[in-house]
């Protein structure tokens, strides 16, 4: 669809916003609607709007496979790293009152990085599994 | 080494026998002489555990708890140790035979054989000393399966399905009926320990004796009381040592012992007699006894006339135990040691026919006496005992199982035992006046006698069948000791 | 120079959608502009075509026009709806265009669209297919008069 | 000091391991991150379950809120010894996994596949310890979803579908499970099972507790192949590869029976589910029927796998049996035998497995003269076997002692009657075994196998002298189970 | 109520009705194409007065911005979409129905 | 009060767009009724917003708007070319 | 006990109903997983519904606001929404092998297929 | 009142398009429709006050389950071959069903009765104490991350099963060309 000059142009115009967009619901979600969850969701649908006019090769290129797969173990180790780090510092398992000598502030910084681990891992698995669909289509030679 | 030691040693000699075994599993003459040197020893121990048990002292091990408050654990008592000195004693003399006898007859996976008859002795060590009922049914389904790969061992299709017969009547008997009865003592009596005198005494009322009861004797199939008998029958398709075992050594006696313990030391003889006894087990012992004789006299197959035989002669036991008199559980169990002796003699005999002549029917042993003296004199010498002549052990036994029915004027053991011993004689006699007077056919003229190890197998067990009437005080001891006097 | 105006809008809009003016916040947005604009030339978007900060005052004339024009025929269209006989008469005409950049055309093709009654269905290089709702819809579209202020708008850059 | 947070531990150290795996992409790392991984949950579950018998019951706070605002892990004895299952299974596998992955699982899959394998660890982990029924499901959901792939990384293509329909019945299950906790919850505000068994007392209208009572009944009975919801487990077990077939067979539906007594004895409370509804007789039909139906559909496969599946059925019947008594001793019963059937179905599956690397399946027909070709395999899978039966001397007896006492207490005699009648179709089942592997001779033209490498017979052997043990010496099992029984009642009403 | 709230009131009823009006559109046209034009009553004029019609209660406020972006993204959008679902059937081969002898040269 | 008329006449659009998308018949008309759809939900959020007090949460909105478009072109780009994941082979009005 | 005041309850019941319709009647694995993706969603509303409270908003705590609606549900049903993607997609993996080992994605003709494997 | 009679017209929208969908056998009239369900229950949520849900709802719905669905379809096909089976049992399973729930719920409290035990237990202290708790004033959030953080872990993980796990059942066998992972 990239040669669909009206699709392309908005495309271009679209998705900067697009991601600018998803990383201000990551970072908004302590304040309204919106979280790591919402933000992966929003920038994996951007690059698969990319990739959908631009062509999957494009979008592998621009956000490499190895990126992506990286992502996905990413967040789960920065969410689950966020948990074991208030255990070395005395607390519970994901205590995120001694995170910083100030509770409260301890339980913001906590709930940051947890958002932001669950934020690369979801928008790392969407965009995967779809590069991973997308691209299955042609000269299959699975192992039957 | 303690008393308790030994029986402990006693249980372990027939494992540490298949250990033995299985490492000289490729030089066979090595491998005998394993199981030999092993039945000797098992022998041994054995008969050095008689003067404490004859002494009144009951020689015990624990080895662990199975489940809480449940141990597996041995206590050596009179009836314990007479099931044990038959089983280790025939153990060395059917050794000798059955090496004969698969060498023979070129059988196949004869190592497999030998470790499962080391197996079913151990097994039957086990039974004979268990000091509850949870030991004994351990050891109970070990024998069960353990023989299995011995009924099966031709492994035809006939072989298969007569070990499927073998093991869904054990197992299934045992599991059905038998181990309920147990859980159910469990439940109401909260110990499963032997004790003279029977463990459910007060605990449950008539009903639930009877019922306990039913479960317990038909649960036992090994001592294949009609209905359930149809495994010993179908189980003859082993080969000839495998009946032995089955028939004298371990498997029946196994189930006969069992009944006569259960009978003893879970309900007490005084304490059913009390709840109303158990008529109607004579009465199925009894039908068992006559049918069992009256089918044994239509098979013309040697081995299965033997195998209806020994269902009748078990039931002699039975129905010696369910008459709760003193002289009659003294007949029981003189009888499991008469019968042994008697039975192994003959089946020894039938599978020398076997292996020197090939021939299997009744029919076939016209003059064969001849040609086979030893063989058929040891043949005729079972026979007698069976039927209950004197001198022989036969007549001990029936004596003592005669005098406690009389004593409780039960007229309907009375007159069984006076028909089977008629039957008896129509069954048996015949064969010997074939094999002896009975001219040989013209084509096998030329026969001889068996192989040297067999014919002295045959002939020590002949030996004891006389041995047995002529001294009988050391079995008689035990067996007085058993009703604790 | 385009990569910090493409910067400075996203963070404008960042800011918009905010309404917390935290340290922290107005940090976090202006290294997300910075980042998105990374990617953006990664995923080469950050062109004339899709960053079009060439596009100045006549735009201010143009939008306001185009607007009136959409609700003048989005009433014509309701109109024909709301009609129990559905006046329709549905043509599909091509369109001849003048504009020269793509941005131009984009915005002449999505202009007919979103004119309620036309719809652009392929923007070619020197005319495009339009379907119309009327014949009244398309013959005043091929006077050209939204073509010519398209180009007008696009020559003011 | 670090013992304080094993509860929580137990679940998350796998759980980190398997984006550990995925970054370390390596076959041979995974196998051994994975191998550390399982040592390491085998080791904190015992020491748990040493600490619970002495201390009773730990809470544990995560994130320091106090429950029922925050999740709580909580470990008795009960969980604390399904965990250990769960945990020593895991281990037992993993080095039997190095051989049988490497020959079952592509070389560019093996890393994922461990990473799975931890995922569904760590589910199982996290279903066993937590005391919050929201955090259940998404536990249950991790060993779900990683479980389905595992299954579907099977060599036949059947294991596709057998994955697919897992994936479709689990997932129903699954979400009647958490339509039947939102009953709970919207009856009583929370979501804590300890609090929730506080609160029910006081709910006025009981009509939602018995609909969420069915929906979890049904829900976990669908995961725990309650009959007739287990159409999904013969497939699967059948063509999941061998490791995954030993590991599920021994954990997964073993952890969700726990959920299921879990919810009836803690949450519920024995009296209101056995005594004010009719769940004990239902639940006791649909058991005998599992019992019947499912061994007698064991004894007619062709596939030993196949035939092993069937049979975790009906032995699933026992389980449920002991719970539908409704008793201490009951539930005592159904505890021995998920410990002593999930060791048993181990072994079994592991020597399953060690039989199809050398002989490519587990038909019947590539069966035959087993007994001779790989000795020592057979032997122990007939042992394995008198287990399924509930011979005497192995740990299948012990439990089958324990359930039939137990009805018997209960003066249930038919279900007495319908356990012993039932070991006789195992006696079929597993006869089946035995004449093919020792009474038929090997297929003509097969090449002659020998043992699997020790690798893999080892620890199935390990598993195999286990059930012989704790049938031998039954009593730490059955006293633990006992533990667990009074735990999970004493923490009801 | 205000006169702003009234004003605002009246321009989302409007917006809603001209909503309702393309919907009505959207099931009374006779093809694809036709029905599109009906759908984009919905996106221009019921879109943009129900919007305006939220701004004005928002008055000057981020709410404001906020609409004014979601204004932009429905007017950069819509037609787009509508766009490539015109091209896509055309390409698809679905025919319009067209009036009698109207320039009718297409295929 | 203020918003009742136009939340009702939205959900009457919905409604009615909501026929459309079930009649057909080609998948094009789904797809217009269902973009349409898509465009009244955003509308009623936005409304709905409002009307609980939060209208600084027209966020939500956006994602509906966003994904909107993102979704419809990905059914179209797939009824293209019956594929999501290529470039389209060159077009006869390439423009550059 | 008015049918309005359960009305919410109602629809939960009758979308929940109509995806295990699906789920149990269909035979296209794509269908199924979609009616799976039905039958999950009556969760959401069964959850999130109760804990609306008329004149409430959302749980976004701001100074002059004194009402809001129950957040518990909320998170919860964050946490099944992820659930129901992530099991749709794992779904739709295992149905692209299906179809590319058997050729079908009807469950009747897999069912003969593996019937004949057997 | 509103409020409510908007909740319910979208409540029947999504019984509506949820009975359509089960009708339709087209699969890309199924996707499509799908498509609508999810931003007619996204609406439902929003107006349920369930914000973050309805954010999450339209993105995944109508976003990412759309183009999943689309990809799937274009490997398998899109025509759903064979009209429904016998529908009597299940349609009897479904009504037996349905009718278990409603009789469960009758029992529960009415919409929006501000007694309910949800609104009484728990949820309270969320309110009152979380923003002052962990200075984030969206509770959900705070929840979500916090309170109940550790059900977000395992979401996460969840997601991450899904991701390796469409990996190992999709990866092809790697060519020379090193395109992604080894
Ligand atoms: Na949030
Ligand atoms: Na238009």
């Amino acid at each position: 669809m990239k040669s669909d000059i009206i699709l392309r142009v908005v495309a271009k115009i679209l998705i900067p916003f697009a991601l600018m967009f998803a990383l201000y619901v990551q970072f908004h979600g302590d304040y309204g609607p919106g979280g790591g969850f919402q933000a992966g969701v929003v920038i994996a649908a951007a690059v698969v709007f990319y990739a959908v006019i631009f062509g999957l090769a494009a979008a592998r290129r621009a956000v490499p496979e190895p990126v992506v797969e990286s992502m996905v173990a990413l967040g789960v180790l920065v969410y689950a790293g966020v948990g074991i780090a208030g255990l070395l510092l005395g607390g519970n398992f994901l205590d995120y009152f001694v995170l910083d000598p100030d509770p409260v502030h301890g339980q913001h910084r906590g709930i940051f990085w947890v958002e932001a681990g669950v934020g690369i891992t979801v928008s790392g698995v969407m965009l995967k599994i779809f590069y991973i669909f997308a691209g299955r289509g042609r000269d299959f030679e699975e192992d039957s | 080494m303690t008393n308790g030691g030994l029986a402990l040693a006693a249980l372990c000699i027939p494992f540490a026998g298949i250990a033995l075994v299985l490492l000289a599993r490729r030089k066979p003459d090595l491998r005998e002489a394993a199981t030999f040197a092993t039945a000797a020893m098992l022998f041994f121990v054995v008969v050095s555990l008689a003067p404490a048990v004859l002494a009144g002292e009951r020689p015990s091990a624990t080895l662990f708890e199975m489940l809480p408050g449940l141990q597996v654990a041995l206590v050596v008592e009179p009836l314990g140790w007479l099931f044990a000195a038959v089983a280790s004693t025939l153990w060395v003399v059917s050794t000798a035979y059955s090496i004969g006898y698969l060498r023979g007859n070129g059988e196949e996976n004869q190592t497999r054989f030998f470790v499962c008859f080391a197996g079913a002795i151990g097994a039957a060590i086990g039974i004979a000393f268990a000091g509850n009922l949870l030991t004994l049914f351990l050891f109970y389904e070990l024998l069960t399966l353990v023989t299995y790969p011995l009924v099966t061992h031709h492994g035809t299709d006939e072989a298969r399905r007569a070990g499927r017969v073998y093991l869904g009547v054990l197992l299934g008997t045992s599991v059905v009926f038998l181990l309920p009865a147990i859980i159910a003592t469990w439940v109401l009596a909260g110990t499963l320990d032997f004790r003279t005198g029977g463990i459910l005494g007060g605990r449950v009322d008539a009903t639930a004796a009877a019922i306990l009861l039913a479960l317990f004797m038909f649960g036992i199939g090994k001592a294949a009381l009609m209905p359930f008998h149809r495994w010993l029958p179908a189980a003859m398709v082993a080969p000839t040592p495998v009946s032995a075992l089955l028939h004298a050594v371990a498997v029946v006696k196994a189930g006969v012992f069992c009944v006569v313990k259960v009978i003893v030391y879970v309900f007490g003889t005084d304490a059913l007699a009390a709840l109303g006894g158990a008529g109607w087990l004579t009465a199925v012992a009894a039908f068992t006894l006559v049918a069992a004789s009256a089918v044994a006299l239509r098979a013309d197959n040697l081995k299965r006339r033997l195998a209806y035989s020994t269902v009748s002669q078990l039931a002699y036991v039975t129905m010696a135990a369910s008459l709760l008199t003193p002289a009659a559980i003294m007949g029981a169990a003189l009888h499991l040691v008469a019968h042994a002796f008697g039975k192994i003699t003959l089946f020894f005999a039938a599978g020398s026919i076997y292996t020197a002549a090939h021939k299997t029917e009744v029919s076939q042993l016209d003059g064969i006496g001849r040609a086979m003296p030893w063989t058929m004199g040891a043949f005729a010498i079972g026979a007698l005992s069976m039927i209950g002549l004197p001198p022989l052990a036969g007549f001990v036994s029936k004596w003592f199982i005669l005098t406690g029915a009389m004593a409780t004027r039960d007229w309907l053991a009375v007159g069984a035992l006076a028909a089977s011993t008629l039957l008896n004689a129509a069954y048996f006699l015949p064969i010997v006046w074939r094999a002896f007077f009975l001219p040989a056919p013209e084509r096998d003229g030329h026969g001889h006698e068996a192989p040297a190890p067999m014919v002295i197998a045959q002939a020590l067990t002949a030996a004891a069948c006389v041995a047995l009437f002529l001294f009988p005080g050391l079995a008689i001891a035990f067996a007085r000791a058993l009703i604790g006097g | 120079m385009r990569k910090v105006s493409a910067a400075v809008s996203l963070f404008v809009f960042w800011v918009l959608l905010s309404g917390y003016f935290t340290p922290f916040l107005l940090t976090a947005g202006a290294l997300s502009a910075i980042a998105v604009v990374a990617v953006a030339r990664r995923l080469e978007v950050v062109d004339p075509e899709g960053h079009p900060v060439d596009f100045s005052g006549s735009a201010l004339r143009y939008w306001p026009w185009l607007g009136v024009e959409i609700v003048k025929s989005a009433w014509d269209v309701s109109k024909i709806i709301v009609h129990p006989k559905l006046p329709i008469s549905p043509a599909l005409v091509r369109v001849k265009n003048t504009q020269v950049s793509a941005l131009g055309r984009v915005v002449y093709a999505n202009s007919i669209t979103l004119t309620p009654g036309t719809v652009t269905i392929v923007a070619g290089r020197d005319e495009f297919l339009v379907h119309a709702l009327t014949r009244a819809g398309a013959e005043s579209l091929a006077e050209g008069d939204m073509d010519r202020r398209v180009t007008r708008f696009e020559g003011a850059q | 000091m670090p013992a304080e947070h094993f509860p929580v531990l137990l679940a998350v150290v796998p759980l980190v391991a398997a984006p550990l795996i995925v970054v370390a992409r390596s076959g041979f790392l995974g196998w051994a991150i994975a191998f550390a991984v399982a040592a390491a949950t085998a080791a904190m579950s015992a020491s748990l379950l040493a600490r619970v018998t002495v201390e009773g019951t730990i809470s544990y706070a995560i994130g320091s809120w106090p429950p029922p605002w925050g999740i709580e892990y909580r470990v008795d004895a009960a969980n604390a010894l399904v965990a250990l299952l769960v945990s020593a299974m895991a281990l037992v596998a993993m080095p039997y996994a190095r051989r049988s992955v490497t020959a079952e699982i592509g070389q560019e899959r093996q890393y994922l596949f461990y990473a799975l394998l931890m995922l569904c660890l760590s589910g199982l982990l996290g279903i066993a310890l937590t005391g919050d029924a929201f955090n259940l499901f998404v536990f249950l959901e991790i060993s779900s979803l990683a479980t389905y792939v595992l299954i579907a990384l099977g060599r036949d293509r059947r294991a596709l579908t057998a994955a697919y329909q897992y994936l479709i019945l689990g997932t129903t299950g699954a979400t009647l499970y958490i339509i039947g906790v939102g009953m709970l919850y919207l009856a009583t505000g929370t979501l804590n099972f300890a609090d929730m068994a506080a609160r029910l007392d006081g709910v006025a209208d009981t009509r939602p507790l018995v609909v969420g009572l069915a929906f979890i009944t049904a829900g976990i009975g669908l995961k725990l192949a309650l009959f007739p919801l287990h159409a999904w487990l013969p497939n699967a077990y059948t063509y999941a590869p061998s490791v995954v077939s030993a590991f599920l067979a021994a954990t997964a539906t073993k952890v969700s029976l726990y959920v299921l007594m879990r919810v009836y004895f803690s949450v519920f409370g024995a009296d209101a589910v056995f005594r004010d509804l009719p769940i004990g007789p239902v639940l006791a039909v649909l058991s005998v029927a599992a019992l019947f139906v499912a061994s007698a559909a064991a004894i007619v496969q062709k596939d030993l796998k196949r035939l092993l599946a069937f049979s975790s059925v009906g032995q699933i019947g026992y389980i449920t049996l002991g719970i539908s008594l409704g008793s201490a001793t009951g539930l005592a019963a159904a505890m021995a035998h998920v410990v002593n059937h999930g060791i048993t179905k181990g072994a079994l599956f592991l020597l399953a497995g060690a039989m199809a690397l050398r002989l490519g399946g587990t038909g019947f027909d590539r069966l035959a003269g087993l007994g001779r070709t790989m000795p020592v395999a057979a032997f122990a899978f007939v042992l394995g076997g008198l287990s399924l039966i509930g011979v005497p001397g192995t740990a299948g007896f012990a439990s089958k002692w324990a359930l039939v006492a137990a009805a018997m207490g209960a003066g249930q005699w038919w279900i007495v009657a319908a356990v012993l009648l039932s070991s006789l179709l195992a006696v079929a089942y597993v006869w089946r075994f035995v004449e093919c592997a020792y009474f038929r001779e090997p297929p003509a033209g097969a090449p002659s196998p020998g043992e699997a490498p020790w690798e893999m017979t080892a620890p199935a052997l390990a598993m195999t002298a286990a059930v012989v043990a704790l049938g031998l010496h039954a009593t730490p099992v059955l006293d633990a189970a006992t533990r667990a029984a009074a735990a999970l009642m004493g923490a009801g009403r | 109520m205000t006169p702003v709230e009234i004003l605002a009131m009246v321009l989302l009823a409007l917006g809603g009705l001209f909503c309702v009006i393309g919907a009505v559109g959207l099931l009374r046209m006779p093809d694809f194409y036709t029905r599109m034009h009906a759908a984009s009553v919905i996106e221009t004029l019921g879109a943009g007065l129900v919007i305006a019609g939220l701004m004005l209660l928002a008055g000057l406020t981020l709410a404001t911005a906020k609409l004014a972006i979601l204004g932009l993204l429905i007017f950069f959008a819509s037609p787009t979409a509508t766009h490539a679902l015109a091209k896509a059937a055309h390409e698809r081969g679905i025919v319009p129905v067209l009036e009698g002898d109207a320039s009718g040269d297409e295929k | 009060m203020i918003y009742a008329p136009a939340i009702v006449a939205l959900l009457v659009t919905l409604a009615l767009a909501l026929v459309r998308a079930f009649l057909g018949p080609t998948l094009f008309d789904r797809a217009l009724a269902v973009n349409a759809i898509g465009t009244v939900a955003m509308l009623l959020l936005a409304v709905l917003e409002f009307l609980t007090g939060r209208p600084e949460y027209t966020d939500l909105a956006l994602v509906y708007g966003l994904l909107n478009v993102v979704g419809t072109i990905a059914v179209l780009k797939f009824f293209r070319l019956g594929d999501l994941g290529h470039a389209s082979p060159v077009d006869d009005e390439e423009m550059r | 006990m008015s049918f309005l005041g359960h009305f919410s309850y109602w629809a939960t019941v009758f979308v929940m109903m109509t995806g295990l319709y699906i789920v149990i009647s269909r035979g296209n694995l794509v269908k199924k997983l979609v009616g799976l993706g039905i039958f999950q969603t009556s969760v959401y509303l069964l959850y999130v519904a109760p804990g609306k409270l008329i004149g409430g908003t959302a749980a976004i705590v701001t100074p002059g606001i004194t009402l809001y609606s129950n957040p518990l549900p909320h998170v919860l049903i964050l946490t099944a929404i992820v659930v129901g993607v992530a099991t749709l997609a794992l779904g739709l993996a295992l149905v692209v092998r299906i179809r590319e080992a058997y050729g079908t994605v009807d469950e009747d003709e897999l069912l003969a297929a593996d019937a004949k494997d057997d | 009142m509103i409020e409510t009679g908007a909740v319910a017209a979208l409540l029947a929208m999504l019984a509506i398009v949820g009975v359509a969908i089960a009708r339709i056998r087209n699969l890309f009239g199924v996707v499509v429709l799908s498509g609508a369900y999810s931003f007619i229950m996204a609406t439902a949520l929003a107006a349920l006050d369930a914000a973050d849900v309805a954010m999450t709802e339209a993105a995944v719905g109508a976003g990412i389950s759309t183009v999943l669905l689309l990809g799937a379809l274009h490997l398998v096909g899109s025509l759903e071959a064979k009209p429904a089976r016998r529908p009597a049992w299940p349609l009897a399973v479904v009504i037996f069903t349905g009718l278990l729930v409603a009789y469960g719920t009758h029992g529960l409290p009415a919409f929006s009765d501000p007694q309910s035990p949800i609104h009484r237990h728990v949820a309270p202290r969320y309110l009152e104490d979380g923003p002052r708790e962990t200075g984030v004033p969206n509770v959900v959030t705070a929840v979500l991350a916090s309170y109940r953080g550790y059900d977000t872990l395992g979401e996460t993980t969840v997601v991450f099963a899904a991701g390796i796990g469409v990996i190992a059942l999709l990866r092809r066998r790697r060519r020379k060309d090193g395109e992604g992972g080894p």
